[in-house]
């Protein structure tokens, strides 16, 4: 197990550097200067800005500094936008905050989108699977900024119950991490179900009932673990998206997370902050299908990793 | 005592008309047909699909005809939709926004299905280290951020509608390559393959002859579930302005526009809103009944 | 005669699907005394495992119902009684292992987890008890090194072994009845001979009742004391396995003996039976064999009974009705 | 009749065929990480067999012993490892892609699995035509009516042409497998487990089938199986593998009546036969323990370890496959030394 | 969640989307009315502010921040935004507003306790020009003596001997501006001439430009810098100036314009005099904005690029600056140590970074924010906002128009910009369209400059524009190519592009396609000026008429339109020399008339104020530069025990 994990950790040097090489060429090809205004810079200081950055010198020794930088002293580099911020700042800033969003909204889609789904599989073809799978579409349909507002009428301008925006305590995190979690609770809820029922009808599950097991210790302890492996699966991108900063509803609800600095970044050409985050995001895809990966071993033990 | 040979049909015909076979398609066809849901839903596409075509040709108004005195008019005999702040009717500008959401679907997921299937199917053939390579391409293109490439890409490119749609479909093509990998992975090993190699069947062949079409169950099932979520996609790039150029519209631009507003000109999400979701939602229901007329052995209740 | 340890009288088991309902099993009664083994011996399709489920009430409802019979088990009839009162049933006194000991143990639980369950559930065992008596099973059943195997997860053993674990698991409450649905069609012959052997030896060291249900006349032969022929969802051919096997009454059983190849002799060509074996959803008026019968008469487009031929023999077809050329050619005009 | 097989050059002649597979890729990567080696799966270790024109030969064992790796291995459907296959002559394993590609319609391949081994979403007309399309163009009519013949020379009604696999039962399956087979006149026909996956009453029907086709069209045909009755009944001779070796060749019937190698007893023992009388008074030889592994094949005699007449020369040396006489041959020390005492 | 709880929420908030604005019942105040308990004024600011550093930043939401982290010489009045004595407590100007003089506040100190004297001033203002800073407002130092030659890096040439400059950059007689590169180029030049010809560039790019070719090989040689622009000189006048040049920096050495080359001095600790480039009369006005503040050398030199870090944080104005937490919030607190803080009477500030408008209205609604500055409410709430007594209007110093390539055809024609001008229907879209209280706009500077009356624009008369277009050739705008609005990404730019694009479409039957890009990709696109018609804003920075106009005086990066006209700017540089008021003001009409009349851009509306603001604060009044300097400004928890005449 440990060498597989030392296996993969290795395997991902050279995903990383393509990630960090490709999506440093992009942001730098990209039309548009890191330093462009609505009150236009002078070209002197637009030169001096270059140069203190960097940026003046032809793009491959551009990118063999940057790789320098990056490989040798571990430094993401200096923000372009805001002079007194680095990428590790920026990370250290948004990532947490992300962290948490992203944390809350995939544990609340999988206890509502697990729940749903076992039920669903337990009362398979009857009306309540039917209004689930029917509330899992609705999930997909309805776009996160158009569920966003309409919860924010609702619980916050109507009522009054949760604050609107803004970034602090819990109750603060209960709006976003809904809206967020509505599509991945849609997603598990179909996949919990499919697998569920799947598993259903396996033999394995004929051989637990044919030894009178109640039907609530054939659900969990042996119906449950196989029929979650999709969810397990799944989880590992949905996990990387959902820590590493969603843009929507960081900007609905003025989240301090990572999307807002990325997609700022993006707009602003703010190159070092892209390429940085977009490695964070690959870092965690990385990672969090590696720890899938583990867990998929340590609840399937056929397979086994060596 | 008997004859070697016994015609195993036993069904003695003397005319000789050749009986039309049922092919899994049509198989799957009739089982589609049982499904009410997905039936159901398949009308009101048609239906949608009739009226964003037709719908604009027959509207007194047009999609950017302006009126300063009529703006944000609520729904009424003249604007059955109501109107938006330059005193367009929103309901032909619903309609003419599913026309081009629903090309944004349809080239879209044209382009994922092309690029995803030839790319899954030849990595998961070849095997080996060209599928390593293959998929670890796939990795990294994987963790390249959505919006950024878009961004780039329609920097370098024109901007025109079409080449926007197909640079979404050549981005969500990655999953559509892992599927259709994994299908082949299945397949390859499968004997009716094993067959086709053993009688000399050559490689482009046996993936687009053989491979290919039997993975197509999970294919066009994903393809149902790629254009909604190209749809979205697309509301999220307008939603980031980077979606369809006004006067035009889409779903994705109308339903933005009109969550803004939702507090006081409710019309102006309800109608695209409903319309957006509706065909979503039956997109989602056609894929399901596909995915079980398909595959039989999923819901064979 | 004593009382039978299970007596299935007249059940009728349906599945509805899409194309209509299926008589997966109709109107099949038979007994069971204690410590007899019987073999039900037919095709895939021909009902003998839903027989088995339908005993067992693990039939899948929907689609699958069970339409009408008795299930008389130790006098009481298992289609009447409930759920739970099913439940303490199954495992305990009425055990089941299957075909596939691949699919059939939980992958994702070590064995031990798999056995001790059950007499943790049914004999009220502690877990260290259970345990205990798990080792105990497991040597029983003749798993080399049971102690330290036992935590073992389903994957780390072969197939034998794993169908030796089922068994264990089923015998592990002393049940009275085992049913065996093709315990060894997955195994290769070897293996199947040492878990034939195995079941035999069990059962006369337990005296537990056995149904084995097998397509094989081969294996049913030499382990069974009764046996039950079925084709299409209807028991053909009952009674004792050697007078079955001597004086097979129904064509069908007739044939299925006489297409075994003899490795002994040579001959050009095996005798086969013609057509193939009917599609459940579509069956013929009448006797379902009837399309493939090289003896097929006008009367059987109407069904046969299911009548004795000899002691304690039962069969169903015409033929076994009449005996006389007169009576023959009635049946044959009619 | 043997005799004259023998002088005939051999349609198929294998020689010292190996077939490895290595388990589980083994990168720079994973050398670097642990000094491990890749596995080796021994599944065809050194098989050496002629099959004469007109022979069918069948080849029994259990299930991981590699007669189905050693089939495909002849029809060059596996990479072999090293030895050589040839025939008429020529050296299959040595052949160009293109060539090997041209010799295919001289060697065809029916499959276990009737339900796994045609496309499901081509018609039957398409899939027995598959072939003849590739190495010959024939108008569409010829085309047409050749399919027909095949399908009638089979048992099929022509009228279902255009019907789809899932639309026919196993044992016309296995019939459709069986024309496609027949498409291109082929000269040599492996049949990997053709029986094994269908109904007991069915199963005769495809015995049958096969036999009138041999003789009909003077194939070669290599059965695989391991069902012993069936392979018996349909072979001249008969082949033993356990564990990628072959332990004993011989005349179908001289296997049955005396075996000699000790799992070849075993074997025939363990079938059981539909007879109560038979099966009530034979003493069963019950092999213990499971097949070993064939990634780390036991020592000396690979049969050594479930062997009830194992001495320790079998566990230091390999016995070679002898000829007893007759063409029987066995690789066994016991028989050795019964020969050498005769 | 099942189906049932989902769509019946899905319903309920349907319904309370509909039903929440009426809630209010009344209709006098907008949302939740809890004055908050403690002294904390929470603000909605538009946006994440890039720097604390009022040396690195340009953004309206980092003013906000700015003008109360560190004081300059005077502040705005709340009201008028007349200067008002902050540093300084008084001024005058010398020599008909080329020189001015500042008399500093004694007793001010910074946060750190340091005395605040004209060093401080001589620092700042050196920073701020210096190129290394790479300031975004160095531009409005440029009016100060030497400041633009500073901010280019130019150089002049000295005698070595005498220590005289023989030539200056800013010299009018002088036509080449120096530095040391500029030298080698003319020498290369030079060089270049004798061998090769001077020949107009092919390519399409450089059109009207020329390239060496070199006599013998025919080959295009370079002038030595590889950057292409180098490459190719303007006209053939470059051959004798380069010749000129090395001539006459011939044994000259080249001294380079350094920050202390900035026209200000200290007349003693407490006394600074400024040495304007050219009269400036509205000096003082210009004084209060940020970029003329003072920063913390002290702080500077000890951290760096840090010092604006909370922990480093060294400032001299009514607040300092306690916690900054990206797109979240940065939070001020009152100065102990400011010279007025008797004034200063709220004791924490926060301002959220809001990108999304509608986040202001819901915080706002939800009792969340005191009050937002102007421009920051969604536009298609604005109307049902005005019905409260929240909403605060009122003109902006601010005008949105359209800028037309003059450079491409068919823009090069007037009669064509004129017809394009006359064809918008400036009302229908300020007033219908966008309806937040613009005005629509004629002419290019905002009203409201006191003394200044700007001239009369043309009105809308699709009827004439017509006539102009078929005598420009596209009778019927048959013929007129097609055209592309550019804006960048903004609800009220796609509104107003999606009515313009109508509007000549119906009127002038002309085909306009409309193009959103991102800021960066349009900002690029705007100063490559490679775009048919773009959308154009500016935001005047001091009370003055030539905050805008000078924009299109000459043809510079903020020039969208390329229009460069000498007449324009002839009246132009009179009317900066004019030190009598009136008569620059007259002036300077007849050259916004004259920039009117030409029509290089098409103005469409003057910008409105519109906020919102809790009825507890006060002293925060509407003023066209939407200043609202935090000094004055208090919390009233009793707001609504009082008769409501305090309202402004």
């Amino acid at each position: 197990m440990l060498q597989f994990i030392l296996r993969r950790l290795l395997l991902a040097i050279p995903v990383l550097f393509a990630v960090l090489t490709v999506s440093f060429f992009l942001v730098r090809l990209a039309p548009g200067s890191p330093f462009a205004e609505e009150r236009a810079y002078p070209a002197a200081v637009i030169a001096k800005l270059n140069e203190k950055y960097g940026l003046n010198k032809p793009l491959p020794e551009q990118y063999l500094n940057y790789m320098n930088r990056v490989i040798l002293h571990a430094d993401l580099g200096p923000s372009t936008r805001y002079p007194d911020r680095n990428v590790s700042d920026v990370i250290v800033q948004g990532l947490p905050n992300s962290m948490i969003l992203g944390a809350t909204a995939y544990l609340i889609a999988l206890v509502l989108g697990m729940g749903a789904g076992i039920i669903a599989a337990l009362r398979q073809n009857s009306g309540v699977d039917y209004g689930a799978m029917a509330a899992a579409v609705l999930g997909v349909s309805i776009p996160n900024f158009v569920l966003g507002p309409l919860l924010v009428i609702g619980l916050s301008l109507s009522l009054y119950w949760l604050p609107p925006a803004r970034w602090g305590d819990f109750s603060h995190l209960i709006l976003p991490a809904f809206t967020l979690s509505a599509l991945y609770t849609a997603y598990i809820a179909r996949l919990t179900r499919s697998g569920l029922v799947e598993v259903l009808r396996s033999d394995y599950i004929r051989t637990a009932r044919a030894k009178g097991l109640r039907e609530s210790v054939v659900l969990f302890r042996h119906a449950l673990r196989g029929s979650i492996l999709p969810v397990v699966s799944y989880s590992g991108p949905a996990l990387a998206f959902l820590l590493g900063g969603t843009i929507v509803v960081e900007k609905l609800f003025l989240i301090p997370g990572l999307g807002n600095f990325f997609i700022e970044a993006a707009n602003a050409r703010d190159c070092f902050i892209v390429v940085g985050v977009t490695l964070v995001v690959a870092v965690m895809l990385l990672v969090f299908n590696l720890i899938v990966d583990i867990i998929y071993a340590l609840i399937d033990p056929r397979i086994a990793y060596k | 005592m008997q004859t070697p040979v016994e015609p195993a049909i036993d069904v003695k015909v003397d005319s000789f008309e050749l009986v039309e076979g049922t092919s899994l398609w049509k198989d799957a066809w009739r089982r589609l047909l049982k499904n009410k849901l997905a039936v159901a839903s398949a009308i009101v596409l048609s239906i949608v699909l009739v009226a964003v075509i037709i719908g604009p040709l027959i509207s007194p108004y047009t999609y950017d005809q302006t009126n300063p005195d009529a703006v944000y008019m609520p729904p009424s005999a003249a604007h059955w939709f109501g109107t938006d702040q330059l005193g367009r009717d929103i309901l032909v500008r619903t309609l003419v926004g599913g026309r081009i959401s629903l090309l944004v679907g349809a080239v879209a997921s044209i382009v994922s299905l092309v690029i995803g299937v030839s790319y899954g199917a030849i990595s998961g053939y070849i095997g080996g280290k060209t599928d390593e390579v293959m998929m670890r391409i796939v990795d990294i293109l994987y963790s390249l951020p959505d919006i950024f490439l878009i961004i780039v890409l329609l920097a370098f490119f024109s901007k025109d509608l079409i080449i926007l749609f197909a640079m979404l479909g050549a981005i969500s093509w990655l999953t559509m390559a892992r599927i259709v990998r994994g299908q082949v992975l299945s397949l390859k090993n499968r004997e009716f393959v094993e067959a086709a190699r053993s009688i000399g069947v050559s490689t482009p062949q046996i993936i687009f002859r053989h491979l290919v079409p039997n993975a197509l169950g999970p294919v066009i099932v994903y393809t149902t579930l790629t254009i909604p979520s190209v749809m979205l996609t697309e509301a999220f790039l307008s939603f980031l302005g980077l979606g369809v150029q006004p006067p035009l519209s889409s779903w994705g631009t109308l339903v933005q526009e009109g969550v803004g507003a939702i507090s006081v000109y409710p019309w102006h999400l309800i109608f695209p809103g409903t319309m957006m979701a509706g065909t979503l939602f039956c997109l989602n229901f056609l894929g399901d009944g596909l995915r079980d007329a398909l595959d039989p052995q999923s819901r064979a209740d | 005669m004593t009382n039978p340890l299970l007596s299935v009288r007249n059940l009728q088991t349906s599945f509805y699907t899409r194309d209509g309902e299926v008589k997966a099993v109709d109107n099949i009664s038979f007994d069971l005394e204690p410590g007899e083994t019987l073999g039900i011996v037919g095709e895939s399709g021909s009902g003998k495992s839903v027989t088995s489920l339908s005993i067992m009430g693990l039939i899948p409802t929907p689609p699958g119902k069970i339409k009408g019979g008795q299930v008389l088990f130790g006098g009481q009839d298992l289609l009447q009684i409930t759920d739970e009162q099913m439940r303490k049933i199954r495992g305990k006194r009425v055990a089941m292992i299957f075909q596939d000991p691949m699919t059939s143990l939980n992958p994702f639980l070590r064995i031990s987890r798999q056995i001790t369950e059950i007499s943790e559930l049914h004999l009220n065992l502690t877990s260290k008890q259970s345990r205990t008596r798990a080792i105990e099973m497991l040597e029983l059943v003749g798993i080399p090194d049971a102690p330290n195997r036992i935590d073992s997860y389903p994957h780390q053993f072969s197939g034998g072994m794993r169908q030796r674990v089922m068994i264990a698991m089923a015998l592990s409450c002393d049940p009275q009845l085992l049913i065996a649905d093709e315990p060894t069609t997955a195994l290769d012959v070897t293996i199947q001979a040492q878990i034939l052997e195995l079941i035999k030896d069990l059962k006369a060291r337990l005296g537990t009742s056995v149904i084995l249900i097998t397509h094989d006349l081969g294996v049913v032969a030499g382990m069974t004391d009764r046996l039950g022929v079925m084709y299409a969802g209807r028991m053909i051919e009952y009674g004792p396995t050697d007078t079955v096997f001597a004086h097979p009454a129904h064509p069908y059983t007739q044939g299925l003996l006489r297409s075994v190849p003899d490795p002994y002799e040579e001959v050009e060509e095996l005798y086969q039976i013609p057509g193939l074996p009917p599609d459940l959803s579509a069956l013929p008026p009448g006797c379902p064999f009837g399309p493939r019968c090289p003896e097929v008469v006008a009367k059987c487009q109407t069904q046969p009974e299911f009548v004795s031929v000899g002691t304690d023999h039962k069969s169903a077809c015409w033929l076994n009705a009449v005996s006389t050329v007169q009576e023959r050619k009635e049946i044959e005009r009619d | 009749m043997n005799g004259i097989k023998q002088k005939q050059d051999p349609l198929i002649a294998v020689r010292d065929l190996k077939v490895h597979f290595q388990t589980g890729s083994v990168g720079i990567l994973d050398k670097l990480l642990s000094q491990k080696q890749a596995k080796v799966v021994r599944a065809v270790d050194g098989v050496s067999l002629d099959i004469a024109k007109g022979e069918t030969l069948g080849l029994v064992g259990e299930s991981g012993c590699g007669k189905s790796t050693l089939g495909r291995a002849l029809l060059q459907l596996v990479k072999t490892t090293s030895g050589s296959v040839k025939f008429k002559g020529t050296d299959l394993c040595k052949l160009s892609t293109e060539q090997l590609q041209q010799t295919r319609r001289y060697l065809q391949m029916v499959f276990q699995d009737p339900y796994a081994s045609l496309n499901p979403r081509m018609s039957v007309g398409s899939i027995i035509a598959e072939p003849i399309t590739i190495f010959e163009s024939l108008p569409k009519e010829q085309l047409e009516r050749r399919v027909q013949d095949l399908m009638r020379t089979v048992g099929l009604n022509p009228r279902y042409v255009k019907r789809y696999p899932h639309e026919f039962s196993g044992g016309q399956r296995q019939r459709i497998g069986i024309a496609r087979a027949l498409a291109v006149n082929p000269e040599f026909i492996v049949a990997d487990e053709p029986i094994a996956a269908l109904d007991v009453s069915i199963q005769a029907q495809i015995l049958n089938l096969m036999s009138s086709l041999r003789k009909e069209f003077g194939l070669t045909t290599l059965f695989i199986s391991h069902d012993l009755r069936a392979v018996r009944h349909i072979s001249d001779r008969v082949a033993v593998m356990y564990l990628g070796k072959i332990v004993e060749i011989a005349d179908s019937l001289e296997i049955y009546r005396r075996p000699l190698h000790p799992y070849t007893q075993a074997l025939i023992s363990a079938v059981p036969v539909p007879d109560p009388e038979v099966e009530k008074t034979r003493q069963r030889i019950v092999l213990v323990g499971d097949v070993p592994s064939p990634i780390n094949p036991p020592s000396g005699c690979r049969f050594h370890t479930r062997c009830a007449y194992a001495v320790e020369r079998c566990r230091q040396e390999e016995p070679q496959l002898l000829d007893t006489g007759g063409n029987h041959m066995a690789a066994c020390f016991q028989v050795e030394t019964a020969e050498k005492v005769a | 969640m099942t189906a049932k709880s989902s769509s019946s929420l899905f319903l309920l908030l349907a319904a309370l989307a509909v039903a929440g604005c009426s809630s209010d019942g009344n209709r006098t105040f907008f949302g939740r009315l809890t004055p908050p308990k403690e002294s904390v004024l929470v603000l909605g600011n538009a946006a994440e502010p890039r720097s604390l550093d009022p040396h690195k930043t340009a953004g309206v939401p980092e003013a906000h921040i700015l003008q109360e982290l560190q004081e300059g010489l005077t502040g705005y009045d709340p009201k008028t935004l007349a200067p008002i004595p902050a540093l300084a407590t008084d001024w005058q100007s010398q020599e008909q507003s080329k020189v001015w003089i500042f008399h500093l506040r004694k007793g001010a100190i910074f946060s750190d306790g340091k005395a605040i004297t004209t060093a401080d001033f001589l620092y700042s203002w050196r920073r701020i020009i210096d190129p290394n800073t790479a300031s975004p407002y160095a531009s409005l130092m440029y009016y100060v003596k030497n400041g633009q030659a500073i901010a280019d890096g130019k150089a002049r040439l000295v005698d070595p001997a005498t220590q005289i400059t023989v030539m200056d950059p800013e010299d009018p007689t002088q036509v080449f501006l120096t530095s040391d590169q500029e030298i080698a180029q003319a020498k290369r030049v030079v060089q270049l001439t004798a061998t090769a010809d001077f020949v107009a560039a092919k390519d399409s790019e450089h059109l009207g430009k020329f390239q060496f070719k070199d006599r013998k090989t025919g080959q295009f040689l370079s002038v030595g810098d590889p950057s292409k622009d180098l490459d190719l000189y303007v006209a053939k006048e470059a051959r004798e100036q380069a010749a000129q040049l090395v001539t006459i920096s011939a044994g000259k050495q080249v001294v380079a314009f350094k920050p202390e080359d900035l026209g200000i001095s200290a007349i003693d600790p407490y006394t600074l005099r400024v040495e304007m480039q050219k009269p400036t009369a509205f000096f003082a006005k210009m004084t209060p904005h940020y970029a003329f503040s003072i920063v913390p050398q002290q702080a500077i030199e000890k951290y760096g690029e840090l010092w604006t870090k909370p922990k480093n944080f060294v400032g001299c104005g009514p607040y300092k600056v306690i916690e900054v937490s990206p797109y979240n919030q940065v939070v001020l607190q009152k100065s102990q140590t400011y010279w007025d803080k008797e004034h200063v009477h709220i004791d924490k500030i926060v301002m959220l970074p809001i990108q999304e408008q509608s986040q202001n209205v819901n915080l706002y609604r939800a009792g969340e924010l005191d009050s937002i500055y102007s421009g920051n409410l969604p536009s298609a709430l604005i109307r049902e906002l005005k019905r409260y007594k929240d909403f605060q209007g009122g003109p902006q110093f601010s005008t949105y128009y359209y800028s037309l390539n003059v450079k491409r055809r068919p823009f090069n024609d007037i009669r064509v910009r004129r017809a394009l001008n006359l064809a918008v229907d400036k009302e229908a879209i300020a007033y219908k369209y966008i309806g937040r209280g613009e005005l629509p706009a004629t002419t290019f500077v905002p009203p409201g400059i006191a003394g200044y009356v700007p001239p009369l624009g043309p009105k809308y008369d699709p009827e004439k524009a017509r006539k102009l277009l078929s005598e420009a050739g596209f009778p019927g705008g048959k013929g007129f190519p097609p055209i592309t609005i550019y804006y960048n990404t903004l609800e009220a730019h796609r509104t107003v592009a999606q009515a313009v694009q109508r509007m000549w479409k119906e009127q002038l039957h002309i085909d306009v396609e409309l193009q959103n890009e991102e800021w960066q990709t349009f900002q690029a696109r705007r100063e490559r000026r490679d775009f048919d018609v773009s959308r154009d804003a500016w935001v005047g920075d001091y009370m003055d008429p030539s905050t805008f106009l000078d924009l299109l005086a000459e043809d510079t990066l903020n020039n969208h339109s390329g229009w460069a006209d000498p007449k324009f700017s002839k009246l132009m540089s009179q009317a900066d020399a004019e030190p009598n008021e009136q008569k620059r003001n007259q002036l300077l009409k007849e050259a916004e008339s004259y920039l009117i009349d030409q029509a290089p851009i098409v103005p469409v509306y003057f910008y409105a104020l519109n906020y919102l603001k809790k009825p507890w604060v006060k002293g925060w009044y509407p003023n066209l530069l939407d200043q609202h300097p935090l000094k004055g400004v208090t919390i009233d928890p009793d707001w609504n025990k009082q008769p409501i005449a305090a309202k402004p």
